[in-house]
């Protein structure tokens, strides 16, 4: 079996507003084994982002459990417009992550170009601003940013949403050879059971909060059992 | 090819040749500005003398200069201490946030109840006037307004995915908000300072025009005016001149304050 | 209904030299047809739709031929064409959240259209938004009438922006892109509205969106736009089961599709 | 009705927060008041009496809440420079200095609205570069040079006021107000032009709104969609602005006065700083702010009225 990569345990998160404490997560436990990909689905407020930001540290207004047993995760993010520093230059963002981690200059460089290749994207754009990129270049180099710490788990929210179809598609499989060669799990998450469908392996499926429903791939689409998860499913078109 | 940002050329080189006046001024004026012409008594603007005279026959195109080196002086000091402090306690409260920033945020609140002029009297009423206590008292107040700016600023950038990002990556909290944020408030920050500027500019004229900032023999283009208002029926040139000399300093700013604005929207 | 002929549509950039957005397109929208226009961003459809509905920005400059009923829309005075707008044709757009007025109650701008045209007096007006409401299938109309809009969620926004343009029993309801920011369940339920209306009131619907899977759920018929062309035209399941045009296979292969 | 409440406490917490710091600021002045009225040859013991007479050895919290509910009730302490009471010496100033200000705040609104609402209609055409340069130049001429150029051309040159003679409403309303216009004009000027630029990028922002479009395709006129739709969600910035505009319009009419020669709380307070006179001071001080904090509390409520969506905050 595996080694389990991320416990979460009775996960409850929560939302300050002005002195208000709302509840927004409930009791929300799952693991992810290495070289797994769990697909979260569920529509907008049903607290996916939330879970990833508790994952990550951000959020720390939770009680329950998140062990890592793989080392800290990385996030890839919806909009690639607006994860990258408009101020740096693509070079200095991949190489970020390295330098906080005290790796030498050089070495920084080379991985930096290495990381550009794998991701298809010329090394020339190592000069250039996410500004002078296309959202699929800017989501390729958010990706790039996010895997150069060798991460063992990544974490992506809704990455391919704000991107057109066909571009959608080549980040799909850029994703999913991402996988095969470096054996990365992913929590990926999305609103699109179609998405969602093409990269799991097992799916989660949330709403308000909660988890309603686990469980591999073609079970969980074949014959779902949780009233919402049919209704997402007659939904999707 | 960036639409030509017309307001920042015209402010940058309007302040840029006011401020290379007063400079020169500093080096070499045509006249002595305290020398006693007598023959030259209230002379209206003319080749000799740009400005013309006052009734003790003073150059006042020199005078002007002196008077406006005090006030960039003040100025620039001003905007240096309000800047600098406001900008550390500014950015640590709006990227920290929590009770700090909240107390702060009252006392910001409660403080800018006072017109700053006001303010600025009152204290000058207990510490006395003098060109280096005007310097201190209007570089304290400036502190609230400056703080204010930059809090807003990095609170608005803190929640960004750029910086949650950054902080996933493994920077610290003040590497992200040196290296991360900084570049991207830059220029939100370099235009509050020409107009902070501005302000200072105006504060200072208005108190020593009330004959509560710059003492004599400091001269200040606040207190020229004091004195040319009295003498407006002889020698309406006196309060033009050094008016416009004002006018133009701070247009010059506010033109590069706007254009350092506009610089930021087409980023 | 609506005959399209050599439609061209271009901006100036920010260099000064025109830039064509749409580069002359011909095509016709039966009585009580659905037609979609499917392509991704920048193929130059919202451009098309805006040129329909006479909201081409002041600095475009628009060529061809618009016939709504055998009448030219081109040639008319500003003054006409804004009877035609509202009246015969209307709009609704894509995002709910900006495209209602966020100081103005609901059920003033759901009756907008009629205090343009009609010589109506408020309580007749505000029947027929009542009424408009109702058709929308919203839920408790009174209490939604006096709401303003960001007390309403996405779904119920964007069904009194269908209400408000309805309301004037349009020839043509041209809509944006109108389910995209929604969630898939109330996406479903939209698209469900637009099929309804479109059968109980006889209106042409002209559909935009980049997305082949809600053109598939919704139209009759469907062009696919490339780089400012029609690359593609004709009814839907044609256009599925055995597209001509490389680009058109290229946008059905990327759709992630469940084959099981 | 729970925003009126919630606004309505947080202003007097800031009304006590902004009189106890006036209070204190005076407290750590140096040199001592009583000395000040005996004069340098009185004796320790006199001096002792008198502190005691005027209540300065008590606590300095017992001396502030004395002080507030006497402020409260209009009785503000004496004057140490003029023997009569700080109420007596502010009663006939302070209508003055209030309508000064008022003048000026709504020569702003009217300036500043129609212009601002008119550039952003216009926004792009010669007219409208020609009138924000002029504006430019208007935001950068401080009040008091105004004041002195008012004088210059309309004072002596077309002698339509004369520099130093002030009209008491007493004597007569009409010269009181006409008096009046030019120094509320060099105090509203260079605000107006500020807050018509404000305006006008507000407006052409809000033109760019999807609801403007909206509107649009329903076949609604432009020039209506401006007065229906965009005028109130554009008017939304520039009511905070003019709220935040009042402390500087006070601080203006201070200097203002003097240039006009204007008996108002502006001279008054400058002579009773040059006088140490601190209860004079003090009382014009927490006059002023609270005049500001009140004018902004009214702000707040126009704000709301305008835009539905702070009740929800």
């Amino acid at each position: 079996m595996a080694e389990t990569l991320l416990e979460v345990r009775h996960l409850n998160a929560f939302y300050r507003n002005r002195g208000r404490r709302q509840q927004i997560l409930h009791d929300v436990s799952f693991t992810i084994h290495e070289g797994e990909v769990l697909g979260l689905v569920g529509e907008s407020g049903c607290g996916k982002t939330t879970l990833s930001r508790a994952i990550l540290g951000i959020n720390r207004e939770i009680d329950g459990e998140i062990l890592h047993h793989g080392g800290q995760p990385r996030m890839v993010f919806q909009d690639p417009a607006s994860s990258l520093n408009p101020a740096w230059t693509v070079g200095r963002l991949l190489e970020e992550p390295l330098r906080n981690a005290g790796v030498p200059k050089q070495e920084r460089l080379a991985r930096a170009i290495e990381m550009l290749d794998l991701v298809g994207l010329d090394s020339a754009s190592y000069e250039r601003r996410p500004g002078g990129l296309s959202g699929g270049q800017r989501q390729r180099v958010g990706i790039a940013a996010a895997i150069i710490g060798q991460p063992k788990l990544v974490i992506a929210d809704e990455p391919v949403s704000a991107l057109d179809v066909t571009i959608q598609a080549q980040i799909l499989d850029l994703f999913m050879r991402l996988r095969k060669e470096l054996g990365l799990s992913y929590l990926f998450i999305s609103h699109d059971m179609d998405v969602i469908w093409q990269i799991s392996d097992t799916v989660m499926v949330m709403e308000n909060g909660r988890i309603v429903e686990t469980g591999p791939r073609d079970d969980v689409f074949r014959d779902p059992q949780h009233p919402y998860t049919k209704k997402l499913l007659d939904a999707a078109l | 090819m960036k639409r030509r940002n017309w307001t920042l050329r015209i402010g940058g080189c309007v302040a840029a040749v006011m401020v290379a006046l007063i400079l020169l001024g500093t080096v070499w004026t045509p006249y002595d500005p305290n020398a006693l012409a007598g023959a030259e008594k209230s002379m209206a603007p003319c080749l000799a003398h740009l400005f013309g005279t006052d009734n003790f026959g003073r150059d006042l195109f020199s005078r002007v200069l002196e008077g406006g080196r005090t006030s960039l002086l003040i100025a620039f000091c001003t905007v240096a201490i309000g800047g600098v402090c406001g900008t550390v306690i500014g950015s640590l409260t709006g990227y920290f946030g929590g009770l700090v920033d909240e107390v702060l945020m009252r006392f910001n609140d409660s403080v800018s109840a006072f017109p700053n002029i006001l303010l600025a009297l009152v204290c000058v009423s207990i510490f006395g006037t003098g060109k280096y206590k005007i310097i201190l008292v209007l570089g304290v107040l400036f502190i609230p307004s400056f703080a204010r700016i930059v809090r807003g600023e990095f609170a608005r950038e803190r929640s960004r995915d750029y910086v949650e990002n950054a902080r996933i990556m493994g920077a610290g909290p003040f590497r992200v908000m040196f290296a991360h944020i900084l570049p991207n408030v830059k220029t939100v920050l370099l235009s509050s300072v020409a107009i902070g500027f501005n302000n200072a500019v105006l504060a200072e004229a208005g108190m020593s025009f009330l004959s509560m900032g710059v003492q004599p023999p400091d001269a200040s283009l606040g207190r020229m005016l004091a004195e040319a208002q009295g003498s407006l029926f002889t020698m309406p040139w006196y309060a033009l001149s050094t008016g416009c000399f004002m006018v133009l300093l701070i247009l010059g700013f506010s033109l590069l304050g706007q254009g350092l604005q506009e610089q930021e929207r087409e980023l | 209904m609506i005959e399209v002929k050599n439609l061209r549509v271009a901006f100036p950039d920010k260099a000064g030299k025109p830039e064509q957005a749409v580069k002359g397109i011909s095509f016709t929208i039966g009585d009580g047809e659905i037609l979609g226009i499917v392509g991704e961003s920048g193929s130059g459809k919202t451009q098309t739709a805006l040129a329909l509905a006479g909201l081409s920005p002041r600095k475009a400059s628009v060529e061809g031929e618009i016939l709504l009923d055998g009448r030219d829309l081109m040639p008319l005075s500003r003054e006409e064409i804004r009877n035609v707008q509202g009246k015969d044709i209307a709009m609704v757009f894509q995002e709910p959240m900006t495209s209602l007025d966020p100081t103005m109650r609901v059920g003033r701008q759901v009756e907008e259209v009629l205090e343009i045209h009609t010589k109506l007096d408020k309580n007749a007006r505000q029947e027929l938004a009542l009424q408009a409401l109702r058709d929308v299938e919203l839920r408790d109309v009174e209490t939604v009438y006096r709401k303003y809009p960001h007390e309403l969620s996405g779904g119920q926004r964007q069904r009194a922006m269908i209400a408000g343009a309805i309301i004037g029993g349009p020839k043509l309801l041209i809509a944006d892109e109108p389910t995209t920011a929604l969630d898939v369940t109330i996406q479903a339920e939209i698209l469900y509205l637009l099929g309804k209306l479109n059968r109980e009131k006889g209106m042409s619907i002209l559909f935009i969106s980049h997305d082949l899977r809600v053109i598939r759920r919704l139209c009759h018929r469907t062009l696919v736009m490339h780089g400012g062309h029609i690359v593609e035209q004709g009814d839907v399941g044609q256009v599925f089961q055995d597209p001509q045009d490389d680009y058109t296979k290229t946008l059905i292969a990327s759709i992630p599709t469940r084959r099981y | 009705m729970k925003y009126y409440l919630r606004k309505l406490v947080t202003l007097i917490i800031t009304l006590f927060v902004v009189s106890l710091l006036a209070f204190l600021a005076f407290q750590i002045v140096p040199g001592d008041a009583a000395a000040r009225i005996l004069g340098t040859e009185a004796t320790p013991e006199s001096l002792a009496a008198l502190r005691h007479q005027m209540g300065l050895d008590r606590p300095m919290l017992v001396q502030y809440g004395d002080w507030l509910n006497q402020f409260l009730f209009g009785d503000m302490g004496n004057s140490y420079s003029y023997t009569m009471s700080v109420k007596a010496l502010l009663g006939p100033k302070l209508p003055i200095t209030f309508t000064l200000t008022a003048m000026a705040f709504l020569m702003i609104v009217c300036i500043s609205i129609p212009l601002g609402v008119w550039q952003g209609k216009h926004a792009g055409e010669a007219s409208d570069a020609v009138t924000g340069a002029v504006g430019q130049v208007f935001m950068s001429v401080p009040s008091f040079f105004l004041g002195i150029v008012f004088t210059l051309v309309f004072g002596i040159g077309l002698k339509l006021f004369t520099q130093g003679q002030f009209i008491h409403y007493d004597q007569s309303v009409s010269g009181f107000f006409g008096y009046l216009f030019f120094p509320a004009l060099a105090i509203a000027l260079p605000k107006s032009a500020m807050a018509a630029k404000l305006l006008r990028a507000s407006v052409i922002r809000e033109l760019q709104q999807d609801y403007v479009r909206t509107a649009r395709s329903r076949g609604r006129k432009f020039s209506s969609v401006l007065r229906v739709h965009v005028l109130r969600n554009a008017l939304i910035p520039v009511v905070t602005f003019l709220a935040m505009t009042i402390p500087e319009i006070v601080a203006n009419s201070i200097i203002v006065e003097q240039v006009f020669t204007i008996p108002g709380i502006g001279r008054l307070l400058l002579s009773s700083i040059l006088a140490s006179d601190y209860p004079v001071v003090l009382a014009i001080v927490v006059m002023l702010a609270f005049l500001v904090v009140l004018m902004n509390f009214l702000a707040d409520v126009l704000y709301q009225r305008i835009d539905p969506r702070i009740k929800v905050r």
